[in-house]
């Protein structure tokens, strides 16, 4: 021992400062970079809350401000795509447009000094554009915003049709400017009467044009009369439209006063309203009427009358109101017992207070409209239902124009103001009830759960239920856990209860290797590999599902009644190795056998072959009337269970195995059979852990993307067949996702998708958690 | 016979070279485990605390090297100090303090590392790296805790390797490694055979010629045979403190005398 | 292994080999002081009884504070028991010496000479050196020695009665004062147990070696 | 009853049938183990080796065979079962696949043609007859070519037709043929591209410049001008290095070699299309797998062709290996210090357990989930701000705004984030607590307690979670799909052109190149081989890497176990 123990130095025991102020700096980094990890992790699911949470939220409306339009006697409003330059077509046939330039970042209008509330007309100010039309005095107007078409019907029984186009012009150093640009066309009369026209309905082609005119002759009698145009190509110059028929719509409805008409689908459909309340459907086919439906919207109302009628954006629905105000939607749909298009109310949406529409104005880009009557303006959206937002104005309406990108409305009062709202609701179509209720689609025969968030064309009705989806990842979880649990849980049993340890050395990892197997790999497989490979042996596999269990349960059951001496011939925890060649064996069998049981169980009338023969597909399309297809839920099942296999394996595994030895012991020792022992001590105990190892792979299994993606036609549709696919949340987002624009309503609602997942899936494990720690917390107590 | 603590600790006839004083107390949390302690400790001799588990021994043992600190919610009252200096100082370094206390634990804890880098740990975090010192102080603390002759030839085999005394003997020179002032034992010997006991038995009493030597031991015979005095603790308290001899031929106190002749509880 | 207690341990056993010493050096001085009829001996054995006395208690102390303090076991635990009564023994064969010489100065006070020393002188010299041998098998941890002490025993008690005889006879025949002979018989006696805790102690060597 | 109380034997353990029930279920799992992989290995590798080449001939009047002849070569690439269209004869037949190559003269490589079409020998077997001195070309369009090399013709006018000449000629042109485009590729790749980078900057430059001085004033400034000169020189290299790699293509052009197909027509192939040429049925064994060996060297080291149909995967791999790297540089340090926040530092009690069950269960929350958030965040949010800070002269076209190696690393990362935590949380618990206690009592530093004991002691168990991290981030494909992979990158993440490192750039990778061939691709017969071999790659990734972490634990637990701490 050196002599310096007596006198310690000092110096031995201080401490380097660097090492304390390292400890400090790390200290400091640890912490700040754990809280930081954490805080990344969790923030997650606060990322995917904040997008979706727009999905959710209720629009906001707001007045801008208001400027005096001094035209009188305005029948049609409309306004441009960036509401610069709305219009107003007056009775007489005057075209008005007010410069309201709007800047082109903040969006904001220009303003008189001083005054928050009064806007200030640009360089243009009010302008008159000519129509080039005659002077007529026009007592019937339609305007389609969408495509900025403006009919009109003169006093004297004319029609005369208004294109209105916008363009934006942009000049050096100056903001952009939107300018009109107007077409029109006074078409020649061809009216059998020169009485006023006091309605009017439009539709326009490529190839055909159509004008509906209700006209009020002299003597009370109402003339209602559809006229068709086709294209006629000349010889020179382009082609040109040409009268080809005159039709009297009001034909065969005596009994009735037509009020209103509309025409839709291709020129074919119109729609006649009369003043008693009755809607008639007429279609028009080779130049023959036909009167399809009669039906009463407002039946159940006192007053029966249709006050308004006006279509929605893709002309298949049309919004009614009744004297009353009360407010619904009539959408086509295919009957299925009828076999043809029949209209049928889909929506009803909550009564305007003062009675019904004195104006109506559909949204360009979705299925939303803006309505209107003295001093209620309403924002409604008819996928939904949904009223998103409504005022009550205190002056009075006279006309409103919703903005096209729905993001304003002009409102224009009997004052001769003009009164804009900007309009932020970049979901209308989105909501609860879109995402998670039942709704009544345009076109579809009772309300239903539907996914189709695009397509073509612009008017699409966009379907946003995830109902399917949830559906479509329950189904193909369910089927996976069919075949995977069983399989997983014996394996699990037989490795931990009975299976030789050197054995065991080499089978779990060989299980849990199998755990990390890319997905897209098995989904490859499944898809280009197993999918054709059953799709026509069927009958092979459900023999194999029952001839493979059967087998292994009599093969012990036999074993176990031969003599003491044969069974000592196999080791305990060596049976799988005589079991293995045995399933191998009848596993072919059933492969080889399974034609043969198709022939005789499964025969059908074959098309292709004109007799009956054994196939299954046919048969069970045939059985059940349900289809069948190569990618479906049994291929899915088989290799989504192969995927959640060793998971359910693994961890059911470790409960067994963790179980107690001396429990074990001295089940045995009371003489209980090997069996016994599992059945009565081991299982009862572990069975937490089982539950748990479930609720991990079907976690897993609900969240699994590729195998389904893959294997499986994505097609959200509802039914449990066991032969048809299904579309998963997961493979729809990853379908989806890439082609959705940002921020779009499809967009959030594929991050409220993901949501849904994150949510399941860590629900479902922290439940098998929580169950695991009970279960350890056990076993170290017992 | 005096039941205080302080009275016993009256017939102190040494100068005190580790102090438990102001009426130590102690808590986890809300639960006292050491209850008005005062206790002095001589230098260079072996002292001994005994008492039944829970009796706060290991508590106080580990409070000299703020070992406690390690545990979230532990605060007391009172003080201690080593040659007259508080170990709760706040200008005093708890690092630093632990510098001067070499510990020794229940079970043996070598790092998995070399026995040689075992030993040189503390030189090591401190920044000593000279070859020549870090042999030197090898070779000493191996001498010191009798083992040089055993692993001299593996010095660099993983102390892993080593059997239970060895390694026990390993951790007692990694503690002595730095020279300490203060050696703490907490139960030291619990873990080894018989065998294994005597050698580090023997090893105490050859240390205590250098350091002072604070030992917690279960086995009484343990403390009788190497302790020079010892304290016994019940349910927190310091109930007798006495050179052994006395504790365990003549104790005052009849908890003592009860716990000492196995006639506890 | 050799503990550091062990040299408690040790110091027992010098202690122990001392009071052997001591209480051989006592009877010797007071068999001594008989036959030379000298005072001063017997006043030097009666001295030494007194250390003999304070040492049995150290080694007594020390043994019941190895006992407690050390946990000793087998060859210890028997070297402790072995201490103990030893120790005793030896005391008791102090205190003989103790007797003699008291005895001796009651003679040599009355008589002024010991006048019949009958076979006391051979007698003692067999009981010393049986005293020595045991203390020297206990030293040496001699089993045959101490094995042999045993018999020799037999001897002295022979002596012993002897002298008894002798006495007695010359006590009956001669009349006149016979406290003399009494004193020489107890004296006689006296030997007589020193060589019985010579065996004793052989005994406990014996004990201590073999453990039976 | 009465007799089993004399005797021990007959006493029948209860429910031993049940326990061969439950190896059923080991049975089966393991068939299941071993029949995918087999399958995977099988194709996977079939796709290398020399298939014989057969004349096939058909029977009179079929129109099965290409051109709807009656005689091809072709080597079998599939016998199946099929359902017989005869309803008279009840059950299967079998029907052939052939791979007959030549799909510029045939119109697809694959064809399907039924067994009772074929000629038979005597014994009504199908009759095959090897194509003796049928030569297979490896094309880089059209796929591979099948037929009987009648005569080259190089562009010195030279034709060689004499069989062991052409035999040799044919190689040694091959040879020079693929010397001559390595070096027009360096030409056109290496020094054009570096020119026409250089004139991109200048083109950057000038129109930072316009911007800044105006239109007009630019032209007549010195800077533009000095630009433009510059533009002009790097214009004449230009112009001179396209010359030389123009005359190389054209000579590489103009050498031919002509050909016999099987079914008797002729073609003309030029050697800019062929990469490689055997003669699949003179070949010895030695010679089938030195080949065998040769084409997977090639299908791991060569860029894909023909919409990843023909070539190889290199730039698959590498982009997966590069993805797995940056995502483990991400993971690493983040997951480590996080689980030691949480097992050293934290106060352990309810709401850190909390967390923790939190972060188990993230690593069962879908990985799409995480390829949503990466989306979103990574590449709109953060993309898209970093772009508008650093990179607003190339907008509109987005540079960190969409998907990149970059996005994609730290959304596998994100989603492997737990799987690091977990492991390492659980490594840095199996470490002693008297570890910790002994190393603080020799006067440690908490911080250097874990540097110097802690960590090292847990670097195995840490080393595993990794590993496993890395195994599931390189076969992960979901995520990946949203954040940056795609079928065919023009350029890898990692070369040498600066700055090197592209974390910009989209990348390929083996799962979703598996995912592309085989749904995206024009023709899956042809794809299926690839896909076959791609996925045999990544699975022997992915197992030994699970291999690597699994020896890793096992030597991790035979380490503690049986020690006392």
């Amino acid at each position: 021992m050196s002599s310096t123990s007596n006198k310690p130095s000092e110096e031995r025991f201080t401490v380097a400062r660097t090492t304390l102020i390292l400890d400090r700096l790390m200290t400091g980094v640890i912490k700040g970079g754990g809280w930081l990890v954490m805080l990344a992790v969790f923030a997650i699911f606060a990322f995917i809350f904040v997008q979706i949470l727009p999905l959710f939220g209720h629009p906001e409306v707001k007045s801008v401000g208001e400027v005096a339009v001094p035209v009188d006697e305005v029948a049609v409003m409309g306004v441009d795509e960036w509401g610069e330059l709305p219009f107003f077509l007056t009775q007489s046939g005057t075209l008005h447009f007010a410069d309201l330039p709007r800047d082109v970042e903040s969006r904001t209008y220009q303003r008189v000094d001083g005054d928050v509330n009064q806007l200030a007309l640009g360089p243009r100010g009010l302008f008159e554009v000519d129509t080039k039309l005659p002077e007529k005095n026009w007592t019937g107007f339609y305007y389609d915003a969408y495509k900025g078409e403006i009919a009109l019907g003169s006093e004297d029984g004319r029609v005369a049709l208004l294109h209105l186009d916008y363009k934006a012009e942009f000049l050096e150093d100056a903001p952009r400017m939107v300018v009109p640009e107007v077409k029109s066309e006074l078409l020649p009369a061809l009216s059998q009467s020169d009485a006023p026209v006091r309605q009017l309905a439009f539709f326009e082609s490529t190839t055909n044009r159509a004008i509906g005119t209700l006209q009020e002759s002299a003597d009370g009698k109402t003339i209602v009369t559809l006229q068709t145009y086709v294209v006629k190509s000349s010889l020179f110059g382009a082609p040109k439209m040409v009268p080809d028929a005159q039709i009297d719509l009001g034909h065969g409805i005596t009994d009735e006063k037509p009020e209103r008409l509309l025409i839709g689908g291709q020129g074919d459909r119109i729609l006649l309203t009369t003043e008693g309340g009755w809607l008639y459907y007429l279609r028009l086919q080779k130049g023959k009427l036909e009167r399809v439906q009669k039906l009463r919207p407002f039946a159940d109302l006192d007053d029966t009358s249709i006050h308004s009628i006006n279509w929605l954006l893709g002309k298949q629905s049309v919004i009614l109101t009744s004297k009353s105000g009360a407010n619904i939607t009539l959408a086509s749909y295919l009957d299925e017992e009828a076999g043809q298009i029949l209209y049928t109310k889909i929506k009803d949406f909550p009564a305007l207070d003062a009675g019904g529409a004195n104006d109506f104005s559909p949204a360009q880009r979705n299925r939303g409209f803006l309505i209107s009557n003295e001093h209620q303006l309403s924002l409604r959206y008819s996928t939904t239902g949904d009223v998103r937002w409504e005022t009550d104005t205190d002056f009075p309406l006279q006309k409103i124009a919703l903005g096209p990108r729905w993001d304003s409305i002009f409102a224009f009062d009997a004052q001769q103001n003009l009164h804009v709202y900007a309009v932020d609701d970049p979901h209308p179509n989105a909501g609860a009830k879109a995402f998670f209720g039942k709704i009544w689609y345009e076109g579809k025969s009772e309300p239903e759960y539907d996914w189709q968030s695009s397509s073509g064309t612009s008017d699409f009705e966009p379907k946003l239920s995830i109902v399917p989806l949830f559906f479509g990842s329950i189904k193909g979880t369910f089927y996976a856990m069919l075949f995977a649990m069983p399989i997983a849980i014996l394996a699990a049993i037989y490795v931990s209860q009975y299976l030789k340890p050197e054995a065991k050395r080499y089978i779990k990892p060989a299980m849990e290797i199998m755990a990390s197997l890319p997905s897209v790999v098995l989904g490859f497989l499944a898809a280009l590999w197993l999918a054709p490979l059953i799709e026509d042996r069927v009958p092979s596999i459900l023999l194999m599902l029952i001839a493979i269990p059967l087998s292994a349960a009599m093969l012990g059951y036999f074993w176990g009644r031969m003599p003491q001496t044969v069974r000592n011939r196999i080791r305990p925890g060596s049976e799988w190795m005589v079991i293995l060649p045995v399933v191998l064996i009848v596993g072919y069998l059933s492969w080889q056998l399974g034609p043969t049981l198709e022939s005789v169980l499964f025969r059908v009338y074959d098309p292709d072959l004109g007799v009956k023969a054994g196939n299954f597909r046919l048969w069970w399309t045939e059985t059940t009337g349900v289809s069948f297809e190569q990618r479906n839920s049994l291929v899915v099942g088989l290799m989504m269970g192969f995927a959640v296999i060793p998971i359910i394996f693994t961890i059911s595994e470790d409960a067994l195995t963790n179980v107690p030895p001396y429990l074990t012991s001295a089940s045995l020792a009371l003489g209980a059979s090997r069996w016994q022992t599992t059945w009565r001590v081991i299982l009862p105990t572990a069975s937490p852990g089982i539950f748990s190892a479930t609720i991990i792979g079907f976690g897993r299994a609900v969240g699994e993307t590729m195998i389904l993606l893959m294997a499986t036609g994505n097609t959200p549709i509802m039914e449990w067949n066991i032969f048809n696919g299904m579309r998963t949340l997961a493979a729809n987002i990853a379908v989806e996702l890439p082609e959705a624009p940002q921020y779009s309503t499809l967009y959030r609602t594929l991050f409220l998708g993901a949501m849904a997942l994150f949510l399941l899936t860590f629900i479902l494990n922290t439940i098998a958690e929580v169950t695991r720690q009970h279960l350890r917390e056990k076993y170290k107590t017992i | 016979m005096s039941q205080t603590p302080e009275t016993t600790n009256a017939r102190a006839d040494f100068e005190p070279f580790i102090q438990i004083k102001d009426n130590y107390n102690f808590w986890y949390g809300s639960t006292q485990v050491l209850f008005d302690m005062n206790l002095d400790i001589p230098e260079k001799q072996v002292t001994a605390f005994i008492g039944p588990s829970g009796c706060g021994k290991s508590t106080l043992l580990r409070s000299i090297n703020r070992m406690n600190d390690l545990i979230e919610g532990i605060h007391h009252t009172g003080d201690i100090t080593i040659a007259d200096q508080s170990i709760y100082d706040p200008s005093l370094e708890v690092i630093s303090l632990r510098k001067r206390i070499g510990m020794v634990f229940q079970k043996y804890n070598p790092f998995p590392k070399s026995i040689y880098e075992n030993i040189v740990f503390s030189l090591r975090i401190a920044g000593r790296n000279k070859k020549s010192e870090l042999d030197e102080v090898v070779e000493r603390s191996l001498r010191g805790a009798a083992l040089w002759d055993e692993v001299k030839d593996r010095l660099h085999e993983s102390a892993l390797s080593m059997s239970g005394g060895q390694m026990q003997r390993l951790c007692i020179a990694r503690a002595i490694a730095n020279n300490p002032e203060v050696i703490l034992m907490d139960e030291p010997c619990s873990a080894l055979d018989p065998i294994a006991t005597g050698k580090v038995e023997e090893l105490i009493h050859e240390l205590k010629k250098d350091y002072t030597i604070v030992i917690v031991t279960h086995n009484m015979q343990q403390a009788a045979r190497v302790s020079d005095r010892t304290a016994f603790f019940y349910l927190g308290k310091l109930i007798e403190y006495d050179v052994t001899d006395n504790i365990f031929m003549k104790p005052s106190n009849e908890q003592t005398e009860a716990y000492v002749s196995g006639r506890f509880g | 292994m050799n503990r550091y207690f062990h040299k408690e341990l040790e110091e027992i056993r010098s202690k122990l080999i001392l009071i052997g010493e001591k209480a051989n050096e006592a009877g010797r001085l007071a068999v001594e002081g008989f036959i030379e009829s000298d005072l001063e001996k017997t006043q030097a054995a009666v001295k030494m009884d007194d250390e003999i006395d304070d040492l049995e208690v150290e080694i007594d102390r020390a043994s019941v504070r190895y006992i407690t303090l050390r946990s000793p076991v087998s060859s210890d635990v028997r070297l402790i028991f072995v201490a103990i009564k030893a120790s005793h023994d030896l005391e008791r064969a102090g205190d003989e010496a103790h007797s003699i010489a008291k005895k001796t100065r009651t003679i040599l006070t009355r008589d002024g000479k010991v006048k019949n020393p009958v076979e006391i002188e051979k007698m003692s010299a067999l009981a010393f050196a049986m005293m020595r041998d045991a203390i020297t098998s206990l030293l040496d941890e001699n089993l045959e020695l101490a094995q042999g002490i045993i018999k020799r025993d037999k001897e002295v008690d022979r002596i012993n009665k002897e002298n008894y005889t002798t006495l007695y006879n010359e006590m009956k025949g001669e009349h006149g004062d016979s406290s003399t002979h009494v004193e020489t018989i107890l004296i006689s006696k006296s030997i007589e147990r020193i060589a019985d805790h010579a065996k004793n102690l052989a005994e406990e060597v014996i004990y201590l070696l073999t453990g039976e | 009853m009465p007799k089993s109380q004399h005797s021990f034997t007959s006493i029948r353990p209860k429910g031993e049938a049940l326990v061969w029930f439950t190896g059923m279920g080991l049975s089966v799992g393991i068939l299941l183990i071993i029949g995918l992989l087999g399958i995977i290995l099988k194709n996977g590798l079939s796709m290398f080796w020399p298939d014989t080449i057969y004349e096939v001939q058909l029977v009179e009047g079929s129109t099965a065979g290409p051109r709807n002849g009656q005689n091809f070569a072709g080597a079998i690439a599939l016998e199946r079962h099929k359902r017989l269209q005869e309803a008279t004869n009840a059950g299967l037949t079998s029907e052939f696949q052939f791979f007959a190559g030549n799909k510029d003269a045939y119109g697809q490589m694959y064809h399907y043609v039924d067994a009772d079409q074929i000629v038979t020998d005597a014994t009504g077997e199908p009759l095959f007859t090897p194509a003796s001195g049928i030569l297979q070309l490896e094309r880089i369009e059209f796929g591979d070519a099948l037929g009987f090399p009648l005569e080259i013709q190089l562009a010195d006018g030279t034709t060689i037709t004499e069989p062991e000449a052409l035999k040799a000629a044919l190689f040694k042109t091959i040879e020079e043929s693929n010397e001559r485009l390595e070096t027009y590729t360096k030409i056109e790749k290496k020094q054009i591209g570096r020119i026409n980078s250089k004139m991109e900057s200048i083109r950057l430059e000038q129109r930072a410049l316009r911007e800044e001085l105006g239109e007009a004033a630019a032209e007549t400034s010195p800077q533009i001008q000095e630009l433009n000169e510059q533009q002009a020189a790097l214009q004449a290299q230009y112009t001179e290095l396209a010359a030389e790699a123009r005359e190389l293509r054209e000579r590489r052009h103009q050498d031919s070699l002509l050909l016999r197909l099987a079914t008797g027509e002729e073609r003309r192939i030029s050697f800019e299309n062929i990469t490689q040429a055997h003669f699949p049925n003179e070949m010895s064994l030695p010679g089938k797998v030195g080949f065998f060996l040769k084409q997977i060297w090639r299908f791991m080291s060569e860029a894909p062709r023909e919409a990843n149909t023909e070539g190889g995967i290199f730039p698959a791999i590498f982009g997966t290996f590069v993805m797995t790297l940056l995502m483990s540089l991400a993971v690493m340090p983040f997951g480590v210090v996080a689980a030691i926040y949480l097992r050293e530092y934290a106060t352990q009690g309810v709401i850190v357990r909390a967390v923790r069950i939190s972060v188990n269960n993230l690593a069962g929350v879908p990985s799409i989930v995480y390829g949503v958030f990466g989306l979103g965040f990574f590449v709109y949010v953060l993309g898209g701000s970093i772009d508008e800070l650093f990179f607003s002269h190339k907008l509109p076209t987005a540079t960190f705004g969409t998907g990149g190696v970059l996005w994609a690393s730290l959304t596998l990362a994100l989603m492997t984030v737990p799987v690091v935590i977990v492991a390492t949380e659980e490594a840095l618990s199996a470490v002693p607590r008297g570890m910790r206690e002994a190393a603080l009592a020799c006067g440690a530093s908490k911080w250097q307690a874990i540097q110097r004991i802690v960590l090292p002691a847990s670097a195995p168990g840490i080393l595993t979670g990794l590993i496993l991290a890395m195994a599931r981030g390189a076969g992960e494909v979901a995520p990946l799909m949203l954040v940056g992979v795609v079928k065919l990158a023009p350029s890898l993440p990692l070369d040498g052109e600066f700055p090197f490192v592209h974390l910009d750039r989209k990348f390929m990778h083996l799962g979703f190149h598996i995912y592309d061939l085989a749904f995206q691709s024009p023709d899956s017969d042809a794809a299926k081989p690839m896909v076959f071999a791609t996925t045999l790659l990544l699975i022997v990734l992915v197992i030994v890497l699970n291999l690597s972490a699994i020896t890793i634990r096992n030597h991790l637990r035979k380490k503690y176990k049986g020690d006392t701490f």
